[in-house]
């Protein structure tokens, strides 16, 4: 390995060396502040060393790790999550009566395995991010165990996550070893000739098609897609809000980018049959997902319904990356990362607006404690608002922008039935944002006190107005970032 | 520059309305005041100096300006204002400062947010009826939706969560389908010339093949007939209508309907000539059911603002109809009943929420003769029905009789079943009046006279009466000299016409 | 002069407006004196304008005010146009008209609406005006709603009466169906000749029709729909009996002597039209025929007074279109400006005994009236006189203009001309029926009214002032001499060629002179006599009480059925489809779409059962779902 | 010695699978879920030994190796929580774990 290829793996060192230097802190001094400040300046100092990566010659360090823009491009978007993520841990975390240190250990781990999984080019590396971050978020989603009045959900939770992702691990990794005995390499380029041979054959191609969606299966189900994505609401809902923030977050985006990278150069995409099932995975995402969420009430389980349903979008666009279904194959991935950008910021900034009016003692996860937000906390209530109708992809918004770039892949490719499902999609998905924001401006007639901004919020309010500037920024011209992705994406 | 101007002076305003709470809470509806009364003077301003510049495309375009926006697209902030939109401009900022108005006395709770809502619609409308880069048109079709929401839902009536949201996801869905039917567009924009493009006068050089061409062409219409509404798409208004305040009633009724007819001019079929005189014969066939069904559902209704908001379907009716039409008749027509009709329904809708706000209810059945009592508001709405029915001399005469004369030339059995919604104006028109104005004197406090503790409901206000006049005079001026409006669009209109041929033989 | 006729309506409008704006503030003296001076005005100027054109020997003079709208080459204008038919209706409008006002202004002394009513006067006469002075078809609509609208409005005058409220909306409903058939006549004129202006029309048509061509004809008809609706001829006659809960000036001036003639002014402006199709022609005619019959046998079994003058109006002016149908333009006009004298006349006498008792309409509760109110008594002789055709008032010479063109008629002219006949007895039976009723024999009213409580002051009001009386002096003298004035329609109709002078014999002539006499007479024989009060009476309960006269009474008495019928076949079907779905189908297929997603989502939600086990098998049953599509399908 | 035919091995891999799979479906005790776990992931090992035999390189074996650890780390993680579990249900019955639903 030369110093360029080690200096290429700056962000991955730097976030392996933050847990290090924590838990050598906490051996020194518990002290909730120190971990917090440790965790988010290394993700930060993590953040800042890609301005180092990108002046050196990006190339593939080993065969296991790939940095190229479009590897660049996710890292900093994990890294942001996740810094924003540590940031709003910290007020929430505050009354927590236990040791509130590990929960940033686990955060700067997981980051660890998102980052490996974006960088991946190989299954050995895939599957050893995918793990590490999971094994991470099981212990985000049980964190606050202890506390005797509401354990269980987030135990159970963590159990049902455990349970179901290993399965789908599982599944994953058997898909992965039929490729391999049949293709003898577990690099994602080489396989891709054995793929397209082996699908290619006709007789015999059923083992390649098994294989490949054995591998997507496990995949959709990290995305929750439908039918692999019951654990989601009942995952979202019991994990305490910074671990819901953080796997609707980073966990999505690490595991879209892998898909990514994985459909876009091992040549699956070139069988119709798993385009086909891909369609009715999208579909059935896109219309069960909006109609799941129609009537919830809680809005961490409204969230996770909502957020089956853009991953449905994000598989329209997914679909397309493979550049031998389409003339100009890169709006696939332009799409794919735009979209997954919107969805970080809209995310964040709805988990964030919870997250300050929450604290792990008490969350304010129901729809009816947000009526008359509007004339009790106008700011906090600009901001949800904003970010719902994001979600619903209402212009002004980046979630606009974003579906805007689904709609034109889906145009391109003549995608007419997803297309279909998606109008639908976002009549009833409106129904539901709306529904909340029609909550937000009723006014209250009962007494039900916010907790006060105090200096520890100050953070807090602070990444949701850059999140608000980032939404209408990138709403109104978002002409700086397409451009950006267009170069990102062309070195896939 | 005068565009953005506008639009910029319509936003600020309304953020500024809001702002201005925290000092006196009758400082919005002032800022919102002083904000219209700039619009308008720029409107008139540029009505004053109609001159078209010539070398635009079409030698019909008073401005014309581009200004990159998304390169990756080929997205331009391109804006046009042409007689037209100009026209377009000038009712929309008319009808703003009536809806100001309207709203004066009315909204005592949270002005501020109100005003910036009413503002922010505004300039929705003000951006949809200039922009010619249809990213940019799509733009601000939606962001026109979202204040209006909040009017609805935040100042509206006893069903506003219901009606608001049914407002909101008719238009956004068939928003989707509009901006499905955009980028085909623009997609096929880049396969026959090499690159994306939501250009207008780049789009018309598209050429699309037959049925494909009409499922784009659809994709267009669905979007605009549902805001117009055309008849199967129509069942938004009613309730949007009856539970918005009285203000969001005029702009919905007076501006953003007209949004829809506007799309179908400027984009519907310019856009897809061929297509478009194919589906001709069905849109005239949904005009004219439009017109009668709405008109006898209007006529069952005993909400007075249910009853006005079907009327108003059944007047956009005439608009689809002479859209189709296709000729010089049909489309001034259309322009005509689009101006006659955004006055007179502003009207009616603030009569029925002036009685509204006199007598909470909107019950026809509970309130009679009140010409006794309330004889210069019972006057008006004597005048605006009488208006609203057609009478020669008033605005909506001459739009309807040149929608059906442009009609009558194309499709002569349409054209006499639609003549039938004369007839069927006249019925509920005057019912309206029966009901409300005439007969004994009675009202919702029961008895014949009201009960001695409730002060007797006063006559028309200052503000009430300035509008009123103002619209009264305004639907005279169309309708005994509509030339100064024929004039300004007759360079558009003949454009289009000859540009996309008659759609019909 | 003649470049002033734009001011003729301006007049009126000025006093609408005026009136309008001042909201009734003004004092009745001045509001009277605005509404009846603006009136004045233009019947001062429509003299003089008269006056001037006659005496120039011009045949026609245009005066364009302003282009109404220029959208491709349809181009009205406000444009008023002047020939010896309008000098003939202005003269009529602006003078009975004046009359009428004048007349008001006593007739509506106490009203509380003073203002309100000469404002709507106002607006009407202008609106008339407007509707003979225009130059084109648009221009003519305009007029022809203004006046619609304006006799909506005075219907409805007393608006706190619900029942006048209906009529008035029947009025204008009834009314808007012939408009609307005439609007689209407009748009197939301008459809296939491309201008509505009149006189452009009338060079066209003929050169672009044959005659009996279909387009012609359609035209044609369409237009007569919309006379037919304004001048209440068969079969939109029901709205104007209903029509007379107005106060009385209205019925005179409106539904008597303007309003419902514009049809026939309409057939007889676009009369080269008609002729281009004979059929249409004969049909109007016929109309004319049937309505005439019609209502005369209504107007016998009518009770109310001003119904019974109202049936009498339609029947008329059935006439007048018995004339137009057979070619006699002139003649039709004659009698159209004869019939607003006496018409005019006859409602106002009748308004002075009904203001007399106190808005009492029935006849029967009427009754030796002529001691009392002398002028109202000798007024309806003369009228009735007039209305009878007796012979030298002006009700003769143009009546017996009308049937002896009828007789001229090649195919129907017998047919036509005994049915004219038969109507001239009837309208003398009816129209003598109520002389005799109300004028004469027993006071009634004061019987009645002391076992009503309703009329408090049971005394007959005195005849009221010169203001009430020199109107009807004039129109007394105007019915008795009219028939001498001729009428200078002659350049109007020159061109639609000339028609034979018949001589028929003098049996005709006698027979025509006679009959109305002798319907006086059975008349006096049944309701007038004293010497044979109780012959008259037996014979009349005889003819009442007989199976078949019960019948006709009933029939007739309803006019026809015609109301119950079109309650049957429009009204009530419209009424119950408008209940049936007041709720908008369409709307409940949107609530049904929303309701799907509510029960989907209920029935998605119970798969989230919260068992672990359960997920698990869903993912391997998801799975083997994927690699079932991937495979198999 | 004649080597085992590789489709053999996958063979053997699937059906281990399988039997783990339905031992994830089937049992109620969270322990013999676990357990069930293991062996699936075994399976996955198995089948990646197998391969790595066919090509003759090691790549499979180190991807054995990785699961090995994961699924250890993964049962480390499984039975601290099974521990909290009976802590506070005292029972190993997964079906007590089904508050969250709808």
């Amino acid at each position: 390995m030369t110093f360029d290829q080690m200096m290429l793996l700056l962000p991955l060192i730097i976030v392996t060396a933050t847990p290090v230097i924590t838990m050598l802190m906490v051996a020194v001094k518990r002290s909730h502040a120190v971990s917090c400040i440790l965790t988010a300046s290394g993700l930060l100092l993590a953040l800042l060393s890609l301005l180092i990566v990108v002046r050196y010659p990006l190339q593939e360090v080993t065969p296991l790790l790939q940095v190229d823009n479009f590897n660049i491009f996710c890292t900093a978007l994990i890294l942001l999550a996740a810094l924003a993520v540590t940031l709003f841990s910290y007020p929430y975390l505050c009354n927590l009566e236990d040791h509130q240190d590990e929960f940033y250990l686990l955060i700067a781990i997981a980051t660890l395995g998102a980052l490996v999984m974006v960088s991946s080019t190989h299954f050995i590396t895939a599957f050893l991010g995918m793990e590490t971050l999971s094994v991470c978020l099981y212990g985000m989603i049980a964190y606050p165990l202890h506390r005797e009045a509401t354990a269980q959900y987030p135990m159970e939770a963590s159990i049902k996550y455990l349970v179901l992702s290993a399965v789908s691990s599982g599944f994953v990794l058997f898909g992965v070893a039929l490729l391999y005995a049949q293709t003898g390499t577990l690099h994602f380029n080489d396989i891709s000739v054995g793929i397209t041979q082996g699908i290619a054959d006709g007789p015999g191609s059923e083992y390649f098609v098994v294989a490949s969606l054995l591998i997507i299966t496990g995949f959709a189900f990290k995305l929750s897609l439908v039918p692999f994505h019951l654990w989601t609401p009942d995952v979202y809902e019991g994990a305490p809000l910074p671990a819901t923030a953080f796997l609707a977050t980073v966990g999505k985006v690490a595991m879209a980018a892998l898909m990514m990278r994985f459909l876009s150069v091992s040549g699956v995409l070139d069988s119709p049959a798993i385009i086909n099932v891909l369609t009715v995975i999208g579909v059935l995402s896109i219309l069960g997902g909006n109609l799941l969420a129609l009537l919830q009430a809680n809005l961490k389980r409204l969230l996770s319904y909502s957020s089956i349903a853009h991953m449905g979008y994000l598989l329209i666009a997914l679909m397309t990356i493979d550049s031998a279904i389409t003339g100009d194959g890169s709006l696939g991935g332009e799409a794919v990362s735009f979209y997954l950008t919107a969805y970080v910021i809209m995310s964040l900034g709805a988990f964030g607006v919870m997250m300050v009016v929450s604290d792990s003692a008490h969350e304010r996860d129901h729809i009816g404690h947000y009526q008359g937000l509007f004339w009790r906390d106008p700011w906090l209530a600009v901001i949800f608002t904003a970010m719902l109708l994001s979600l619903a992809g209402i212009p002004l918004t980046v979630g606009f922008i974003g579906k805007f770039y689904i709609f034109s892949v889906g145009v391109e490719t003549a995608q007419w039935g997803p297309l279909a499902a998606m109008v639908i999609g976002s009549g009833i998905g409106l129904f539901y944002y709306l529904r909340i924001v029609y909550r937000m401006i009723t006014p209250l007639d009962y007494d039900d006190p916010l907790p006060v901004a105090g200096i520890r919020d100050v953070i807090s309010h602070g990444i949701l107005l850059v999140l608000l500037v980032a939404l209408v920024v990138l709403g109104v011209v978002p002409g700086g970032l397409m451009l950006l992705l267009e170069s990102v994406v062309q070195s896939l | 520059m005068i565009v953005i101007w506008l639009i910029l002076i319509l936003f600020v305003g309304g953020a500024l309305a809001w702002a201005s709470e925290a000092l006196d809470s009758r400082l919005p509806r002032v800022t919102a005041l002083i904000a219209m009364v700039f619009s308008l003077i720029l409107v008139v301003m540029l009505c004053l100096d109609n001159s078209p510049d010539p070398l635009s495309p079409g030698g019909q375009w008073l401005i014309l300006e581009k200004w990159s926006w998304i390169a990756r697209f080929d997205i331009f902030m391109q804006v046009g204002v042409d007689g037209l939109s100009l026209l377009m401009l000038a009712l929309t900022v008319f009808l703003g400062l009536i809806a100001t108005g309207a709203a004066w006395h009315e909204i005592t709770e949270r002005p501020g947010f109100f005003y910036f809502n009413l503002l922010w619609t505004l300039a929705g409308v003000v951006g949809v009826f200039t922009a010619l880069d249809l990213f940019l048109f799509f733009f601000f079709w939606e962001v026109m939706l979202i204040p209006m929401y909040l009017i609805i839902a935040i100042w509206g009536h006893e069903n506003r969560a219901y009606a608001a949201m049914k407002f909101f996801v008719f238009t956004q869905v068939s928003g989707l389908i509009l901006l499905v039917a955009i980028l085909c567009l623009a997609y096929f924009h880049f396969v026959q010339f090499g690159r994306f493009s939501f250009d207008y006068f780049e789009l018309q050089n598209v050429v699309l093949e037959g049925r494909f061409q009409m499922l784009v062409m659809l994709g267009f219409f669905i979007g605009f007939a549902t805001k117009l509404p055309a008849f199967p798409l129509h069942s938004w208004l009613p309730d949007a209508h009856s539970q918005a305040p009285t203000a969001g009633s005029v702009l919905l009724a007076g501006v953003l309907l007209k949004t829809g007819a506007y799309g179908l001019i400027r984009f519907a079929v310019p856009l897809f000539p061929e297509a478009a005189a194919d589906f001709a014969p069905v849109a005239m066939t949904i005009a004219v059911i439009g017109i009668l069904y709405c008109a006898k559902l209007a006529f069952a209704q005993t909400d007075i603002k249910r009853l006005i908001a079907y009327t108003s379907v059944s007047h956009m009716g005439f608009v689809l109809l002479g859209v189709y039409a296709w000729n010089i008749y049909g489309l001034q027509g259309a322009l005509m009943t689009m101006l006659a009709h955004g006055l007179t329904s502003s009207a009616l809708f603030m009569l029925a929420g002036g009685l509204q706000h006199r007598y909470h209810t909107r019950d026809m059945g509970r309130m009679s003769g009140l010409w006794a009592k309330l004889p210069l508001m019972s006057a008006m709405a004597l005048f605006f029905s009488i208006a609203s029915l057609g009478m020669p001399g008033l605005g909506n005469f001459i739009g309807e009789f040149l929608s059906l004369l442009g009609a009558f030339q194309v499709n002569q059995v349409a054209t006499i079943f639609a003549a039938l919604g004369l007839i069927f104006a006249s019925v509920y028109s005057l019912w309206v009046i029966q009901r409300v104005f005439h007969g004994p004197y009675h009202t919702p406090h029961g008895g014949s006279e009201p009960a001695r503790d409730l002060q007797e409901p006063a006559d028309l206000s200052r503000v009430e009466l300035v509008c009123y006049g103002a619209m009264a005079i305004g639907l005279v001026w169309m309708g005994m000299y509509p030339q100064t409006f024929l004039a300004m669009a007759e360079p558009t209109m003949t454009f289009l016409l000859e540009s996309f041929g008659e759609v019909l033989p | 002069m003649l470049e002033w006729i734009g001011l003729l309506p301006a007049f009126p409008l000025a006093g609408f407006l005026a009136l309008v704006l001042t909201r009734g503030s003004l004092p009745r003296r001045i509001a009277g004196l605005i509404g009846v001076g603006s009136i004045g005005l233009s019947f001062l100027l429509a003299a003089l304008v008269s006056i001037e054109f006659l005496g120039s020997g011009l045949d026609s003079h245009t005066q364009p005010l302003w282009t109404w709208m220029s959208v491709g080459t349809f181009t009205p204008g406000f444009s008023f146009y002047l020939d010896g038919l309008t000098v003939v209706m202005l003269l009529i409008i602006s003078g009975v008209g004046f009359l009428i006002h004048l007349y008001s202004t006593g007739f509506m002394a106490d009203d509380p609406g003073f203002a309100r009513f000469f404002a709507y006067m106002n607006l009407f006469v202008a609106s008339m005006l407007v509707l003979v002075l225009a130059d084109n078809l648009v221009l003519l609509y305009l007029g022809w709603e203004g006046v619609g609208l304006c006799s909506y409005l005075l219907i409805g005058f007393w608006y706190d009466n619900p029942a006048n409220g209906y009529a008035a909306r029947k009025a204008f409903v009834v009314t808007r169906v012939g408009d609307t058939s005439m609007a689209i006549g407009l748009f197939l004129l301008f459809q296939q000749l491309g201008t509505l202006n009149i006189q452009e029309i009338l060079t066209l048509a003929p050169q672009q029709w044959s005659e009996g061509q279909g387009m012609a004809v359609a035209a044609a008809a369409l237009l007569l729909g919309g006379a037919v609706g304004k001048s209440a001829q068969l079969p939109l006659q029901t709205w104007l009996p209903d029509a007379m809960a107005g106060p009385t000036p209205i019925s005179a001036l409106i539904h008597a002597a303007t309003m419902v003639t514009a049809g026939v002014y309409l057939i007889a402006r676009t009369h080269i039209l008609f002729e281009l199709a004979p059929s249409v022609q004969l049909l109007v005619a016929f109309v004319g025929l049937a309505t005439l019959l019609m209502a005369g046998f209504t107007a016998l079994t009518q009770r109310d007074i001003k119904r019974i003058l109202a049936y009498s109006t339609i029947s008329q002016i059935g006439y007048m279109f018995l004339a137009l149908g057979v070619g006699a333009w002139s003649a039709a006009i004659f009698h159209l400006m004869t019939h607003a004298f006496f018409k005019a006349l006859l409602f106002l006498a009748a308004g002075t005994v009904i203001l007399s008792l106190h808005h009492e309409h029935d006849i029967f509760r009427m009754g030796d009236m002529r001691r009392k109110l002398p002028v109202a008594f000798w007024s309806f002789v003369i009228g009735s006189a007039a209305l009878t055709a007796l012979p030298f008032t002006s009700g003769f010479y143009s009546k017996d203009e009308i049937l002896l063109a009828a007789l001229a008629h090649p195919q129907y002219g017998m047919l036509l001309w005994l049915g004219g006949v038969l109507g001239a007895f009837m309208t003398a039976l009816y129209s003598f029926r109520l002389v005799f009723v109300v004028f004469f024999g027993r006071d009634n009213y004061q019987e009645h009214a002391s076992h009503d409580t309703h009329h408090v002051s049971s005394a007959i009001r005195e005849e009221t002032g010169i203001a009430m009386a020199l109107p009807l002096l004039i129109l007394g003298v105007l019915s008795l001499f009219g028939g001498l004035i001729h009428v200078p329609v002659d350049a109007v109709f020159a061109h639609a060629g000339a028609h034979e002078e018949t001589h028929p014999s003098q049996l005709i002539h006698t027979v025509m002179i006679l009959v109305p006499i002798f319907g006086v007479m059975i008349s006096y024989l049944l309701y007038g006599s004293r010497p044979y009060e109780k012959a008259g009476q037996h014979l009349r309960t005889q003819i009442l009480n007989s199976p078949l006269g019960r019948f006709l009474n009933r029939f007739w008495f309803s006019g026809w059925g015609m109301d119950a019928l079109y309650n049957f076949v429009f009204v009530k079907p419209f009424l119950a489809l408008a209940q049936f779905n007041r709720r908008d189908v369409i709307d409940q297929f949107y609530t049904a779409l929303a309701e799907l997603a509510r029960i989907s989502n209920r029935a998605l939600v119970l798969t989230q059962t919260g068992y672990l086990r359960w997920y698990a098998i869903s993912l391997v049953g998801g799975l083997v779902l994927v690699i079932g599509i991937g495979v198999w399908a | 010695m004649p080597s085992i035919p590789y489709e053999h091995g996958l063979i053997l891999a699937a059906i281990l699978f399988v039997c783990g799979l339905i031992g994830v479906l089937t049992r109620r005790n969270i322990v013999f879920v676990l357990m069930s776990l293991e062996i699936m992931l075994n399976a996955c090992g198995l089948a990646f030994v197998v391969g790595s035999a066919r090509w003759g390189h090691a790549d499979g074996q180190i991807m054995f190796l990785m699961i090995l650890t994961l699924a250890a780390a993964e049962v480390a993680v499984g039975l601290g929580l099974i521990i909290q579990m009976y802590r506070r249900f005292h029972t190993v019955d997964i079906s007590v774990l089904s508050e969250m639903k709808g």
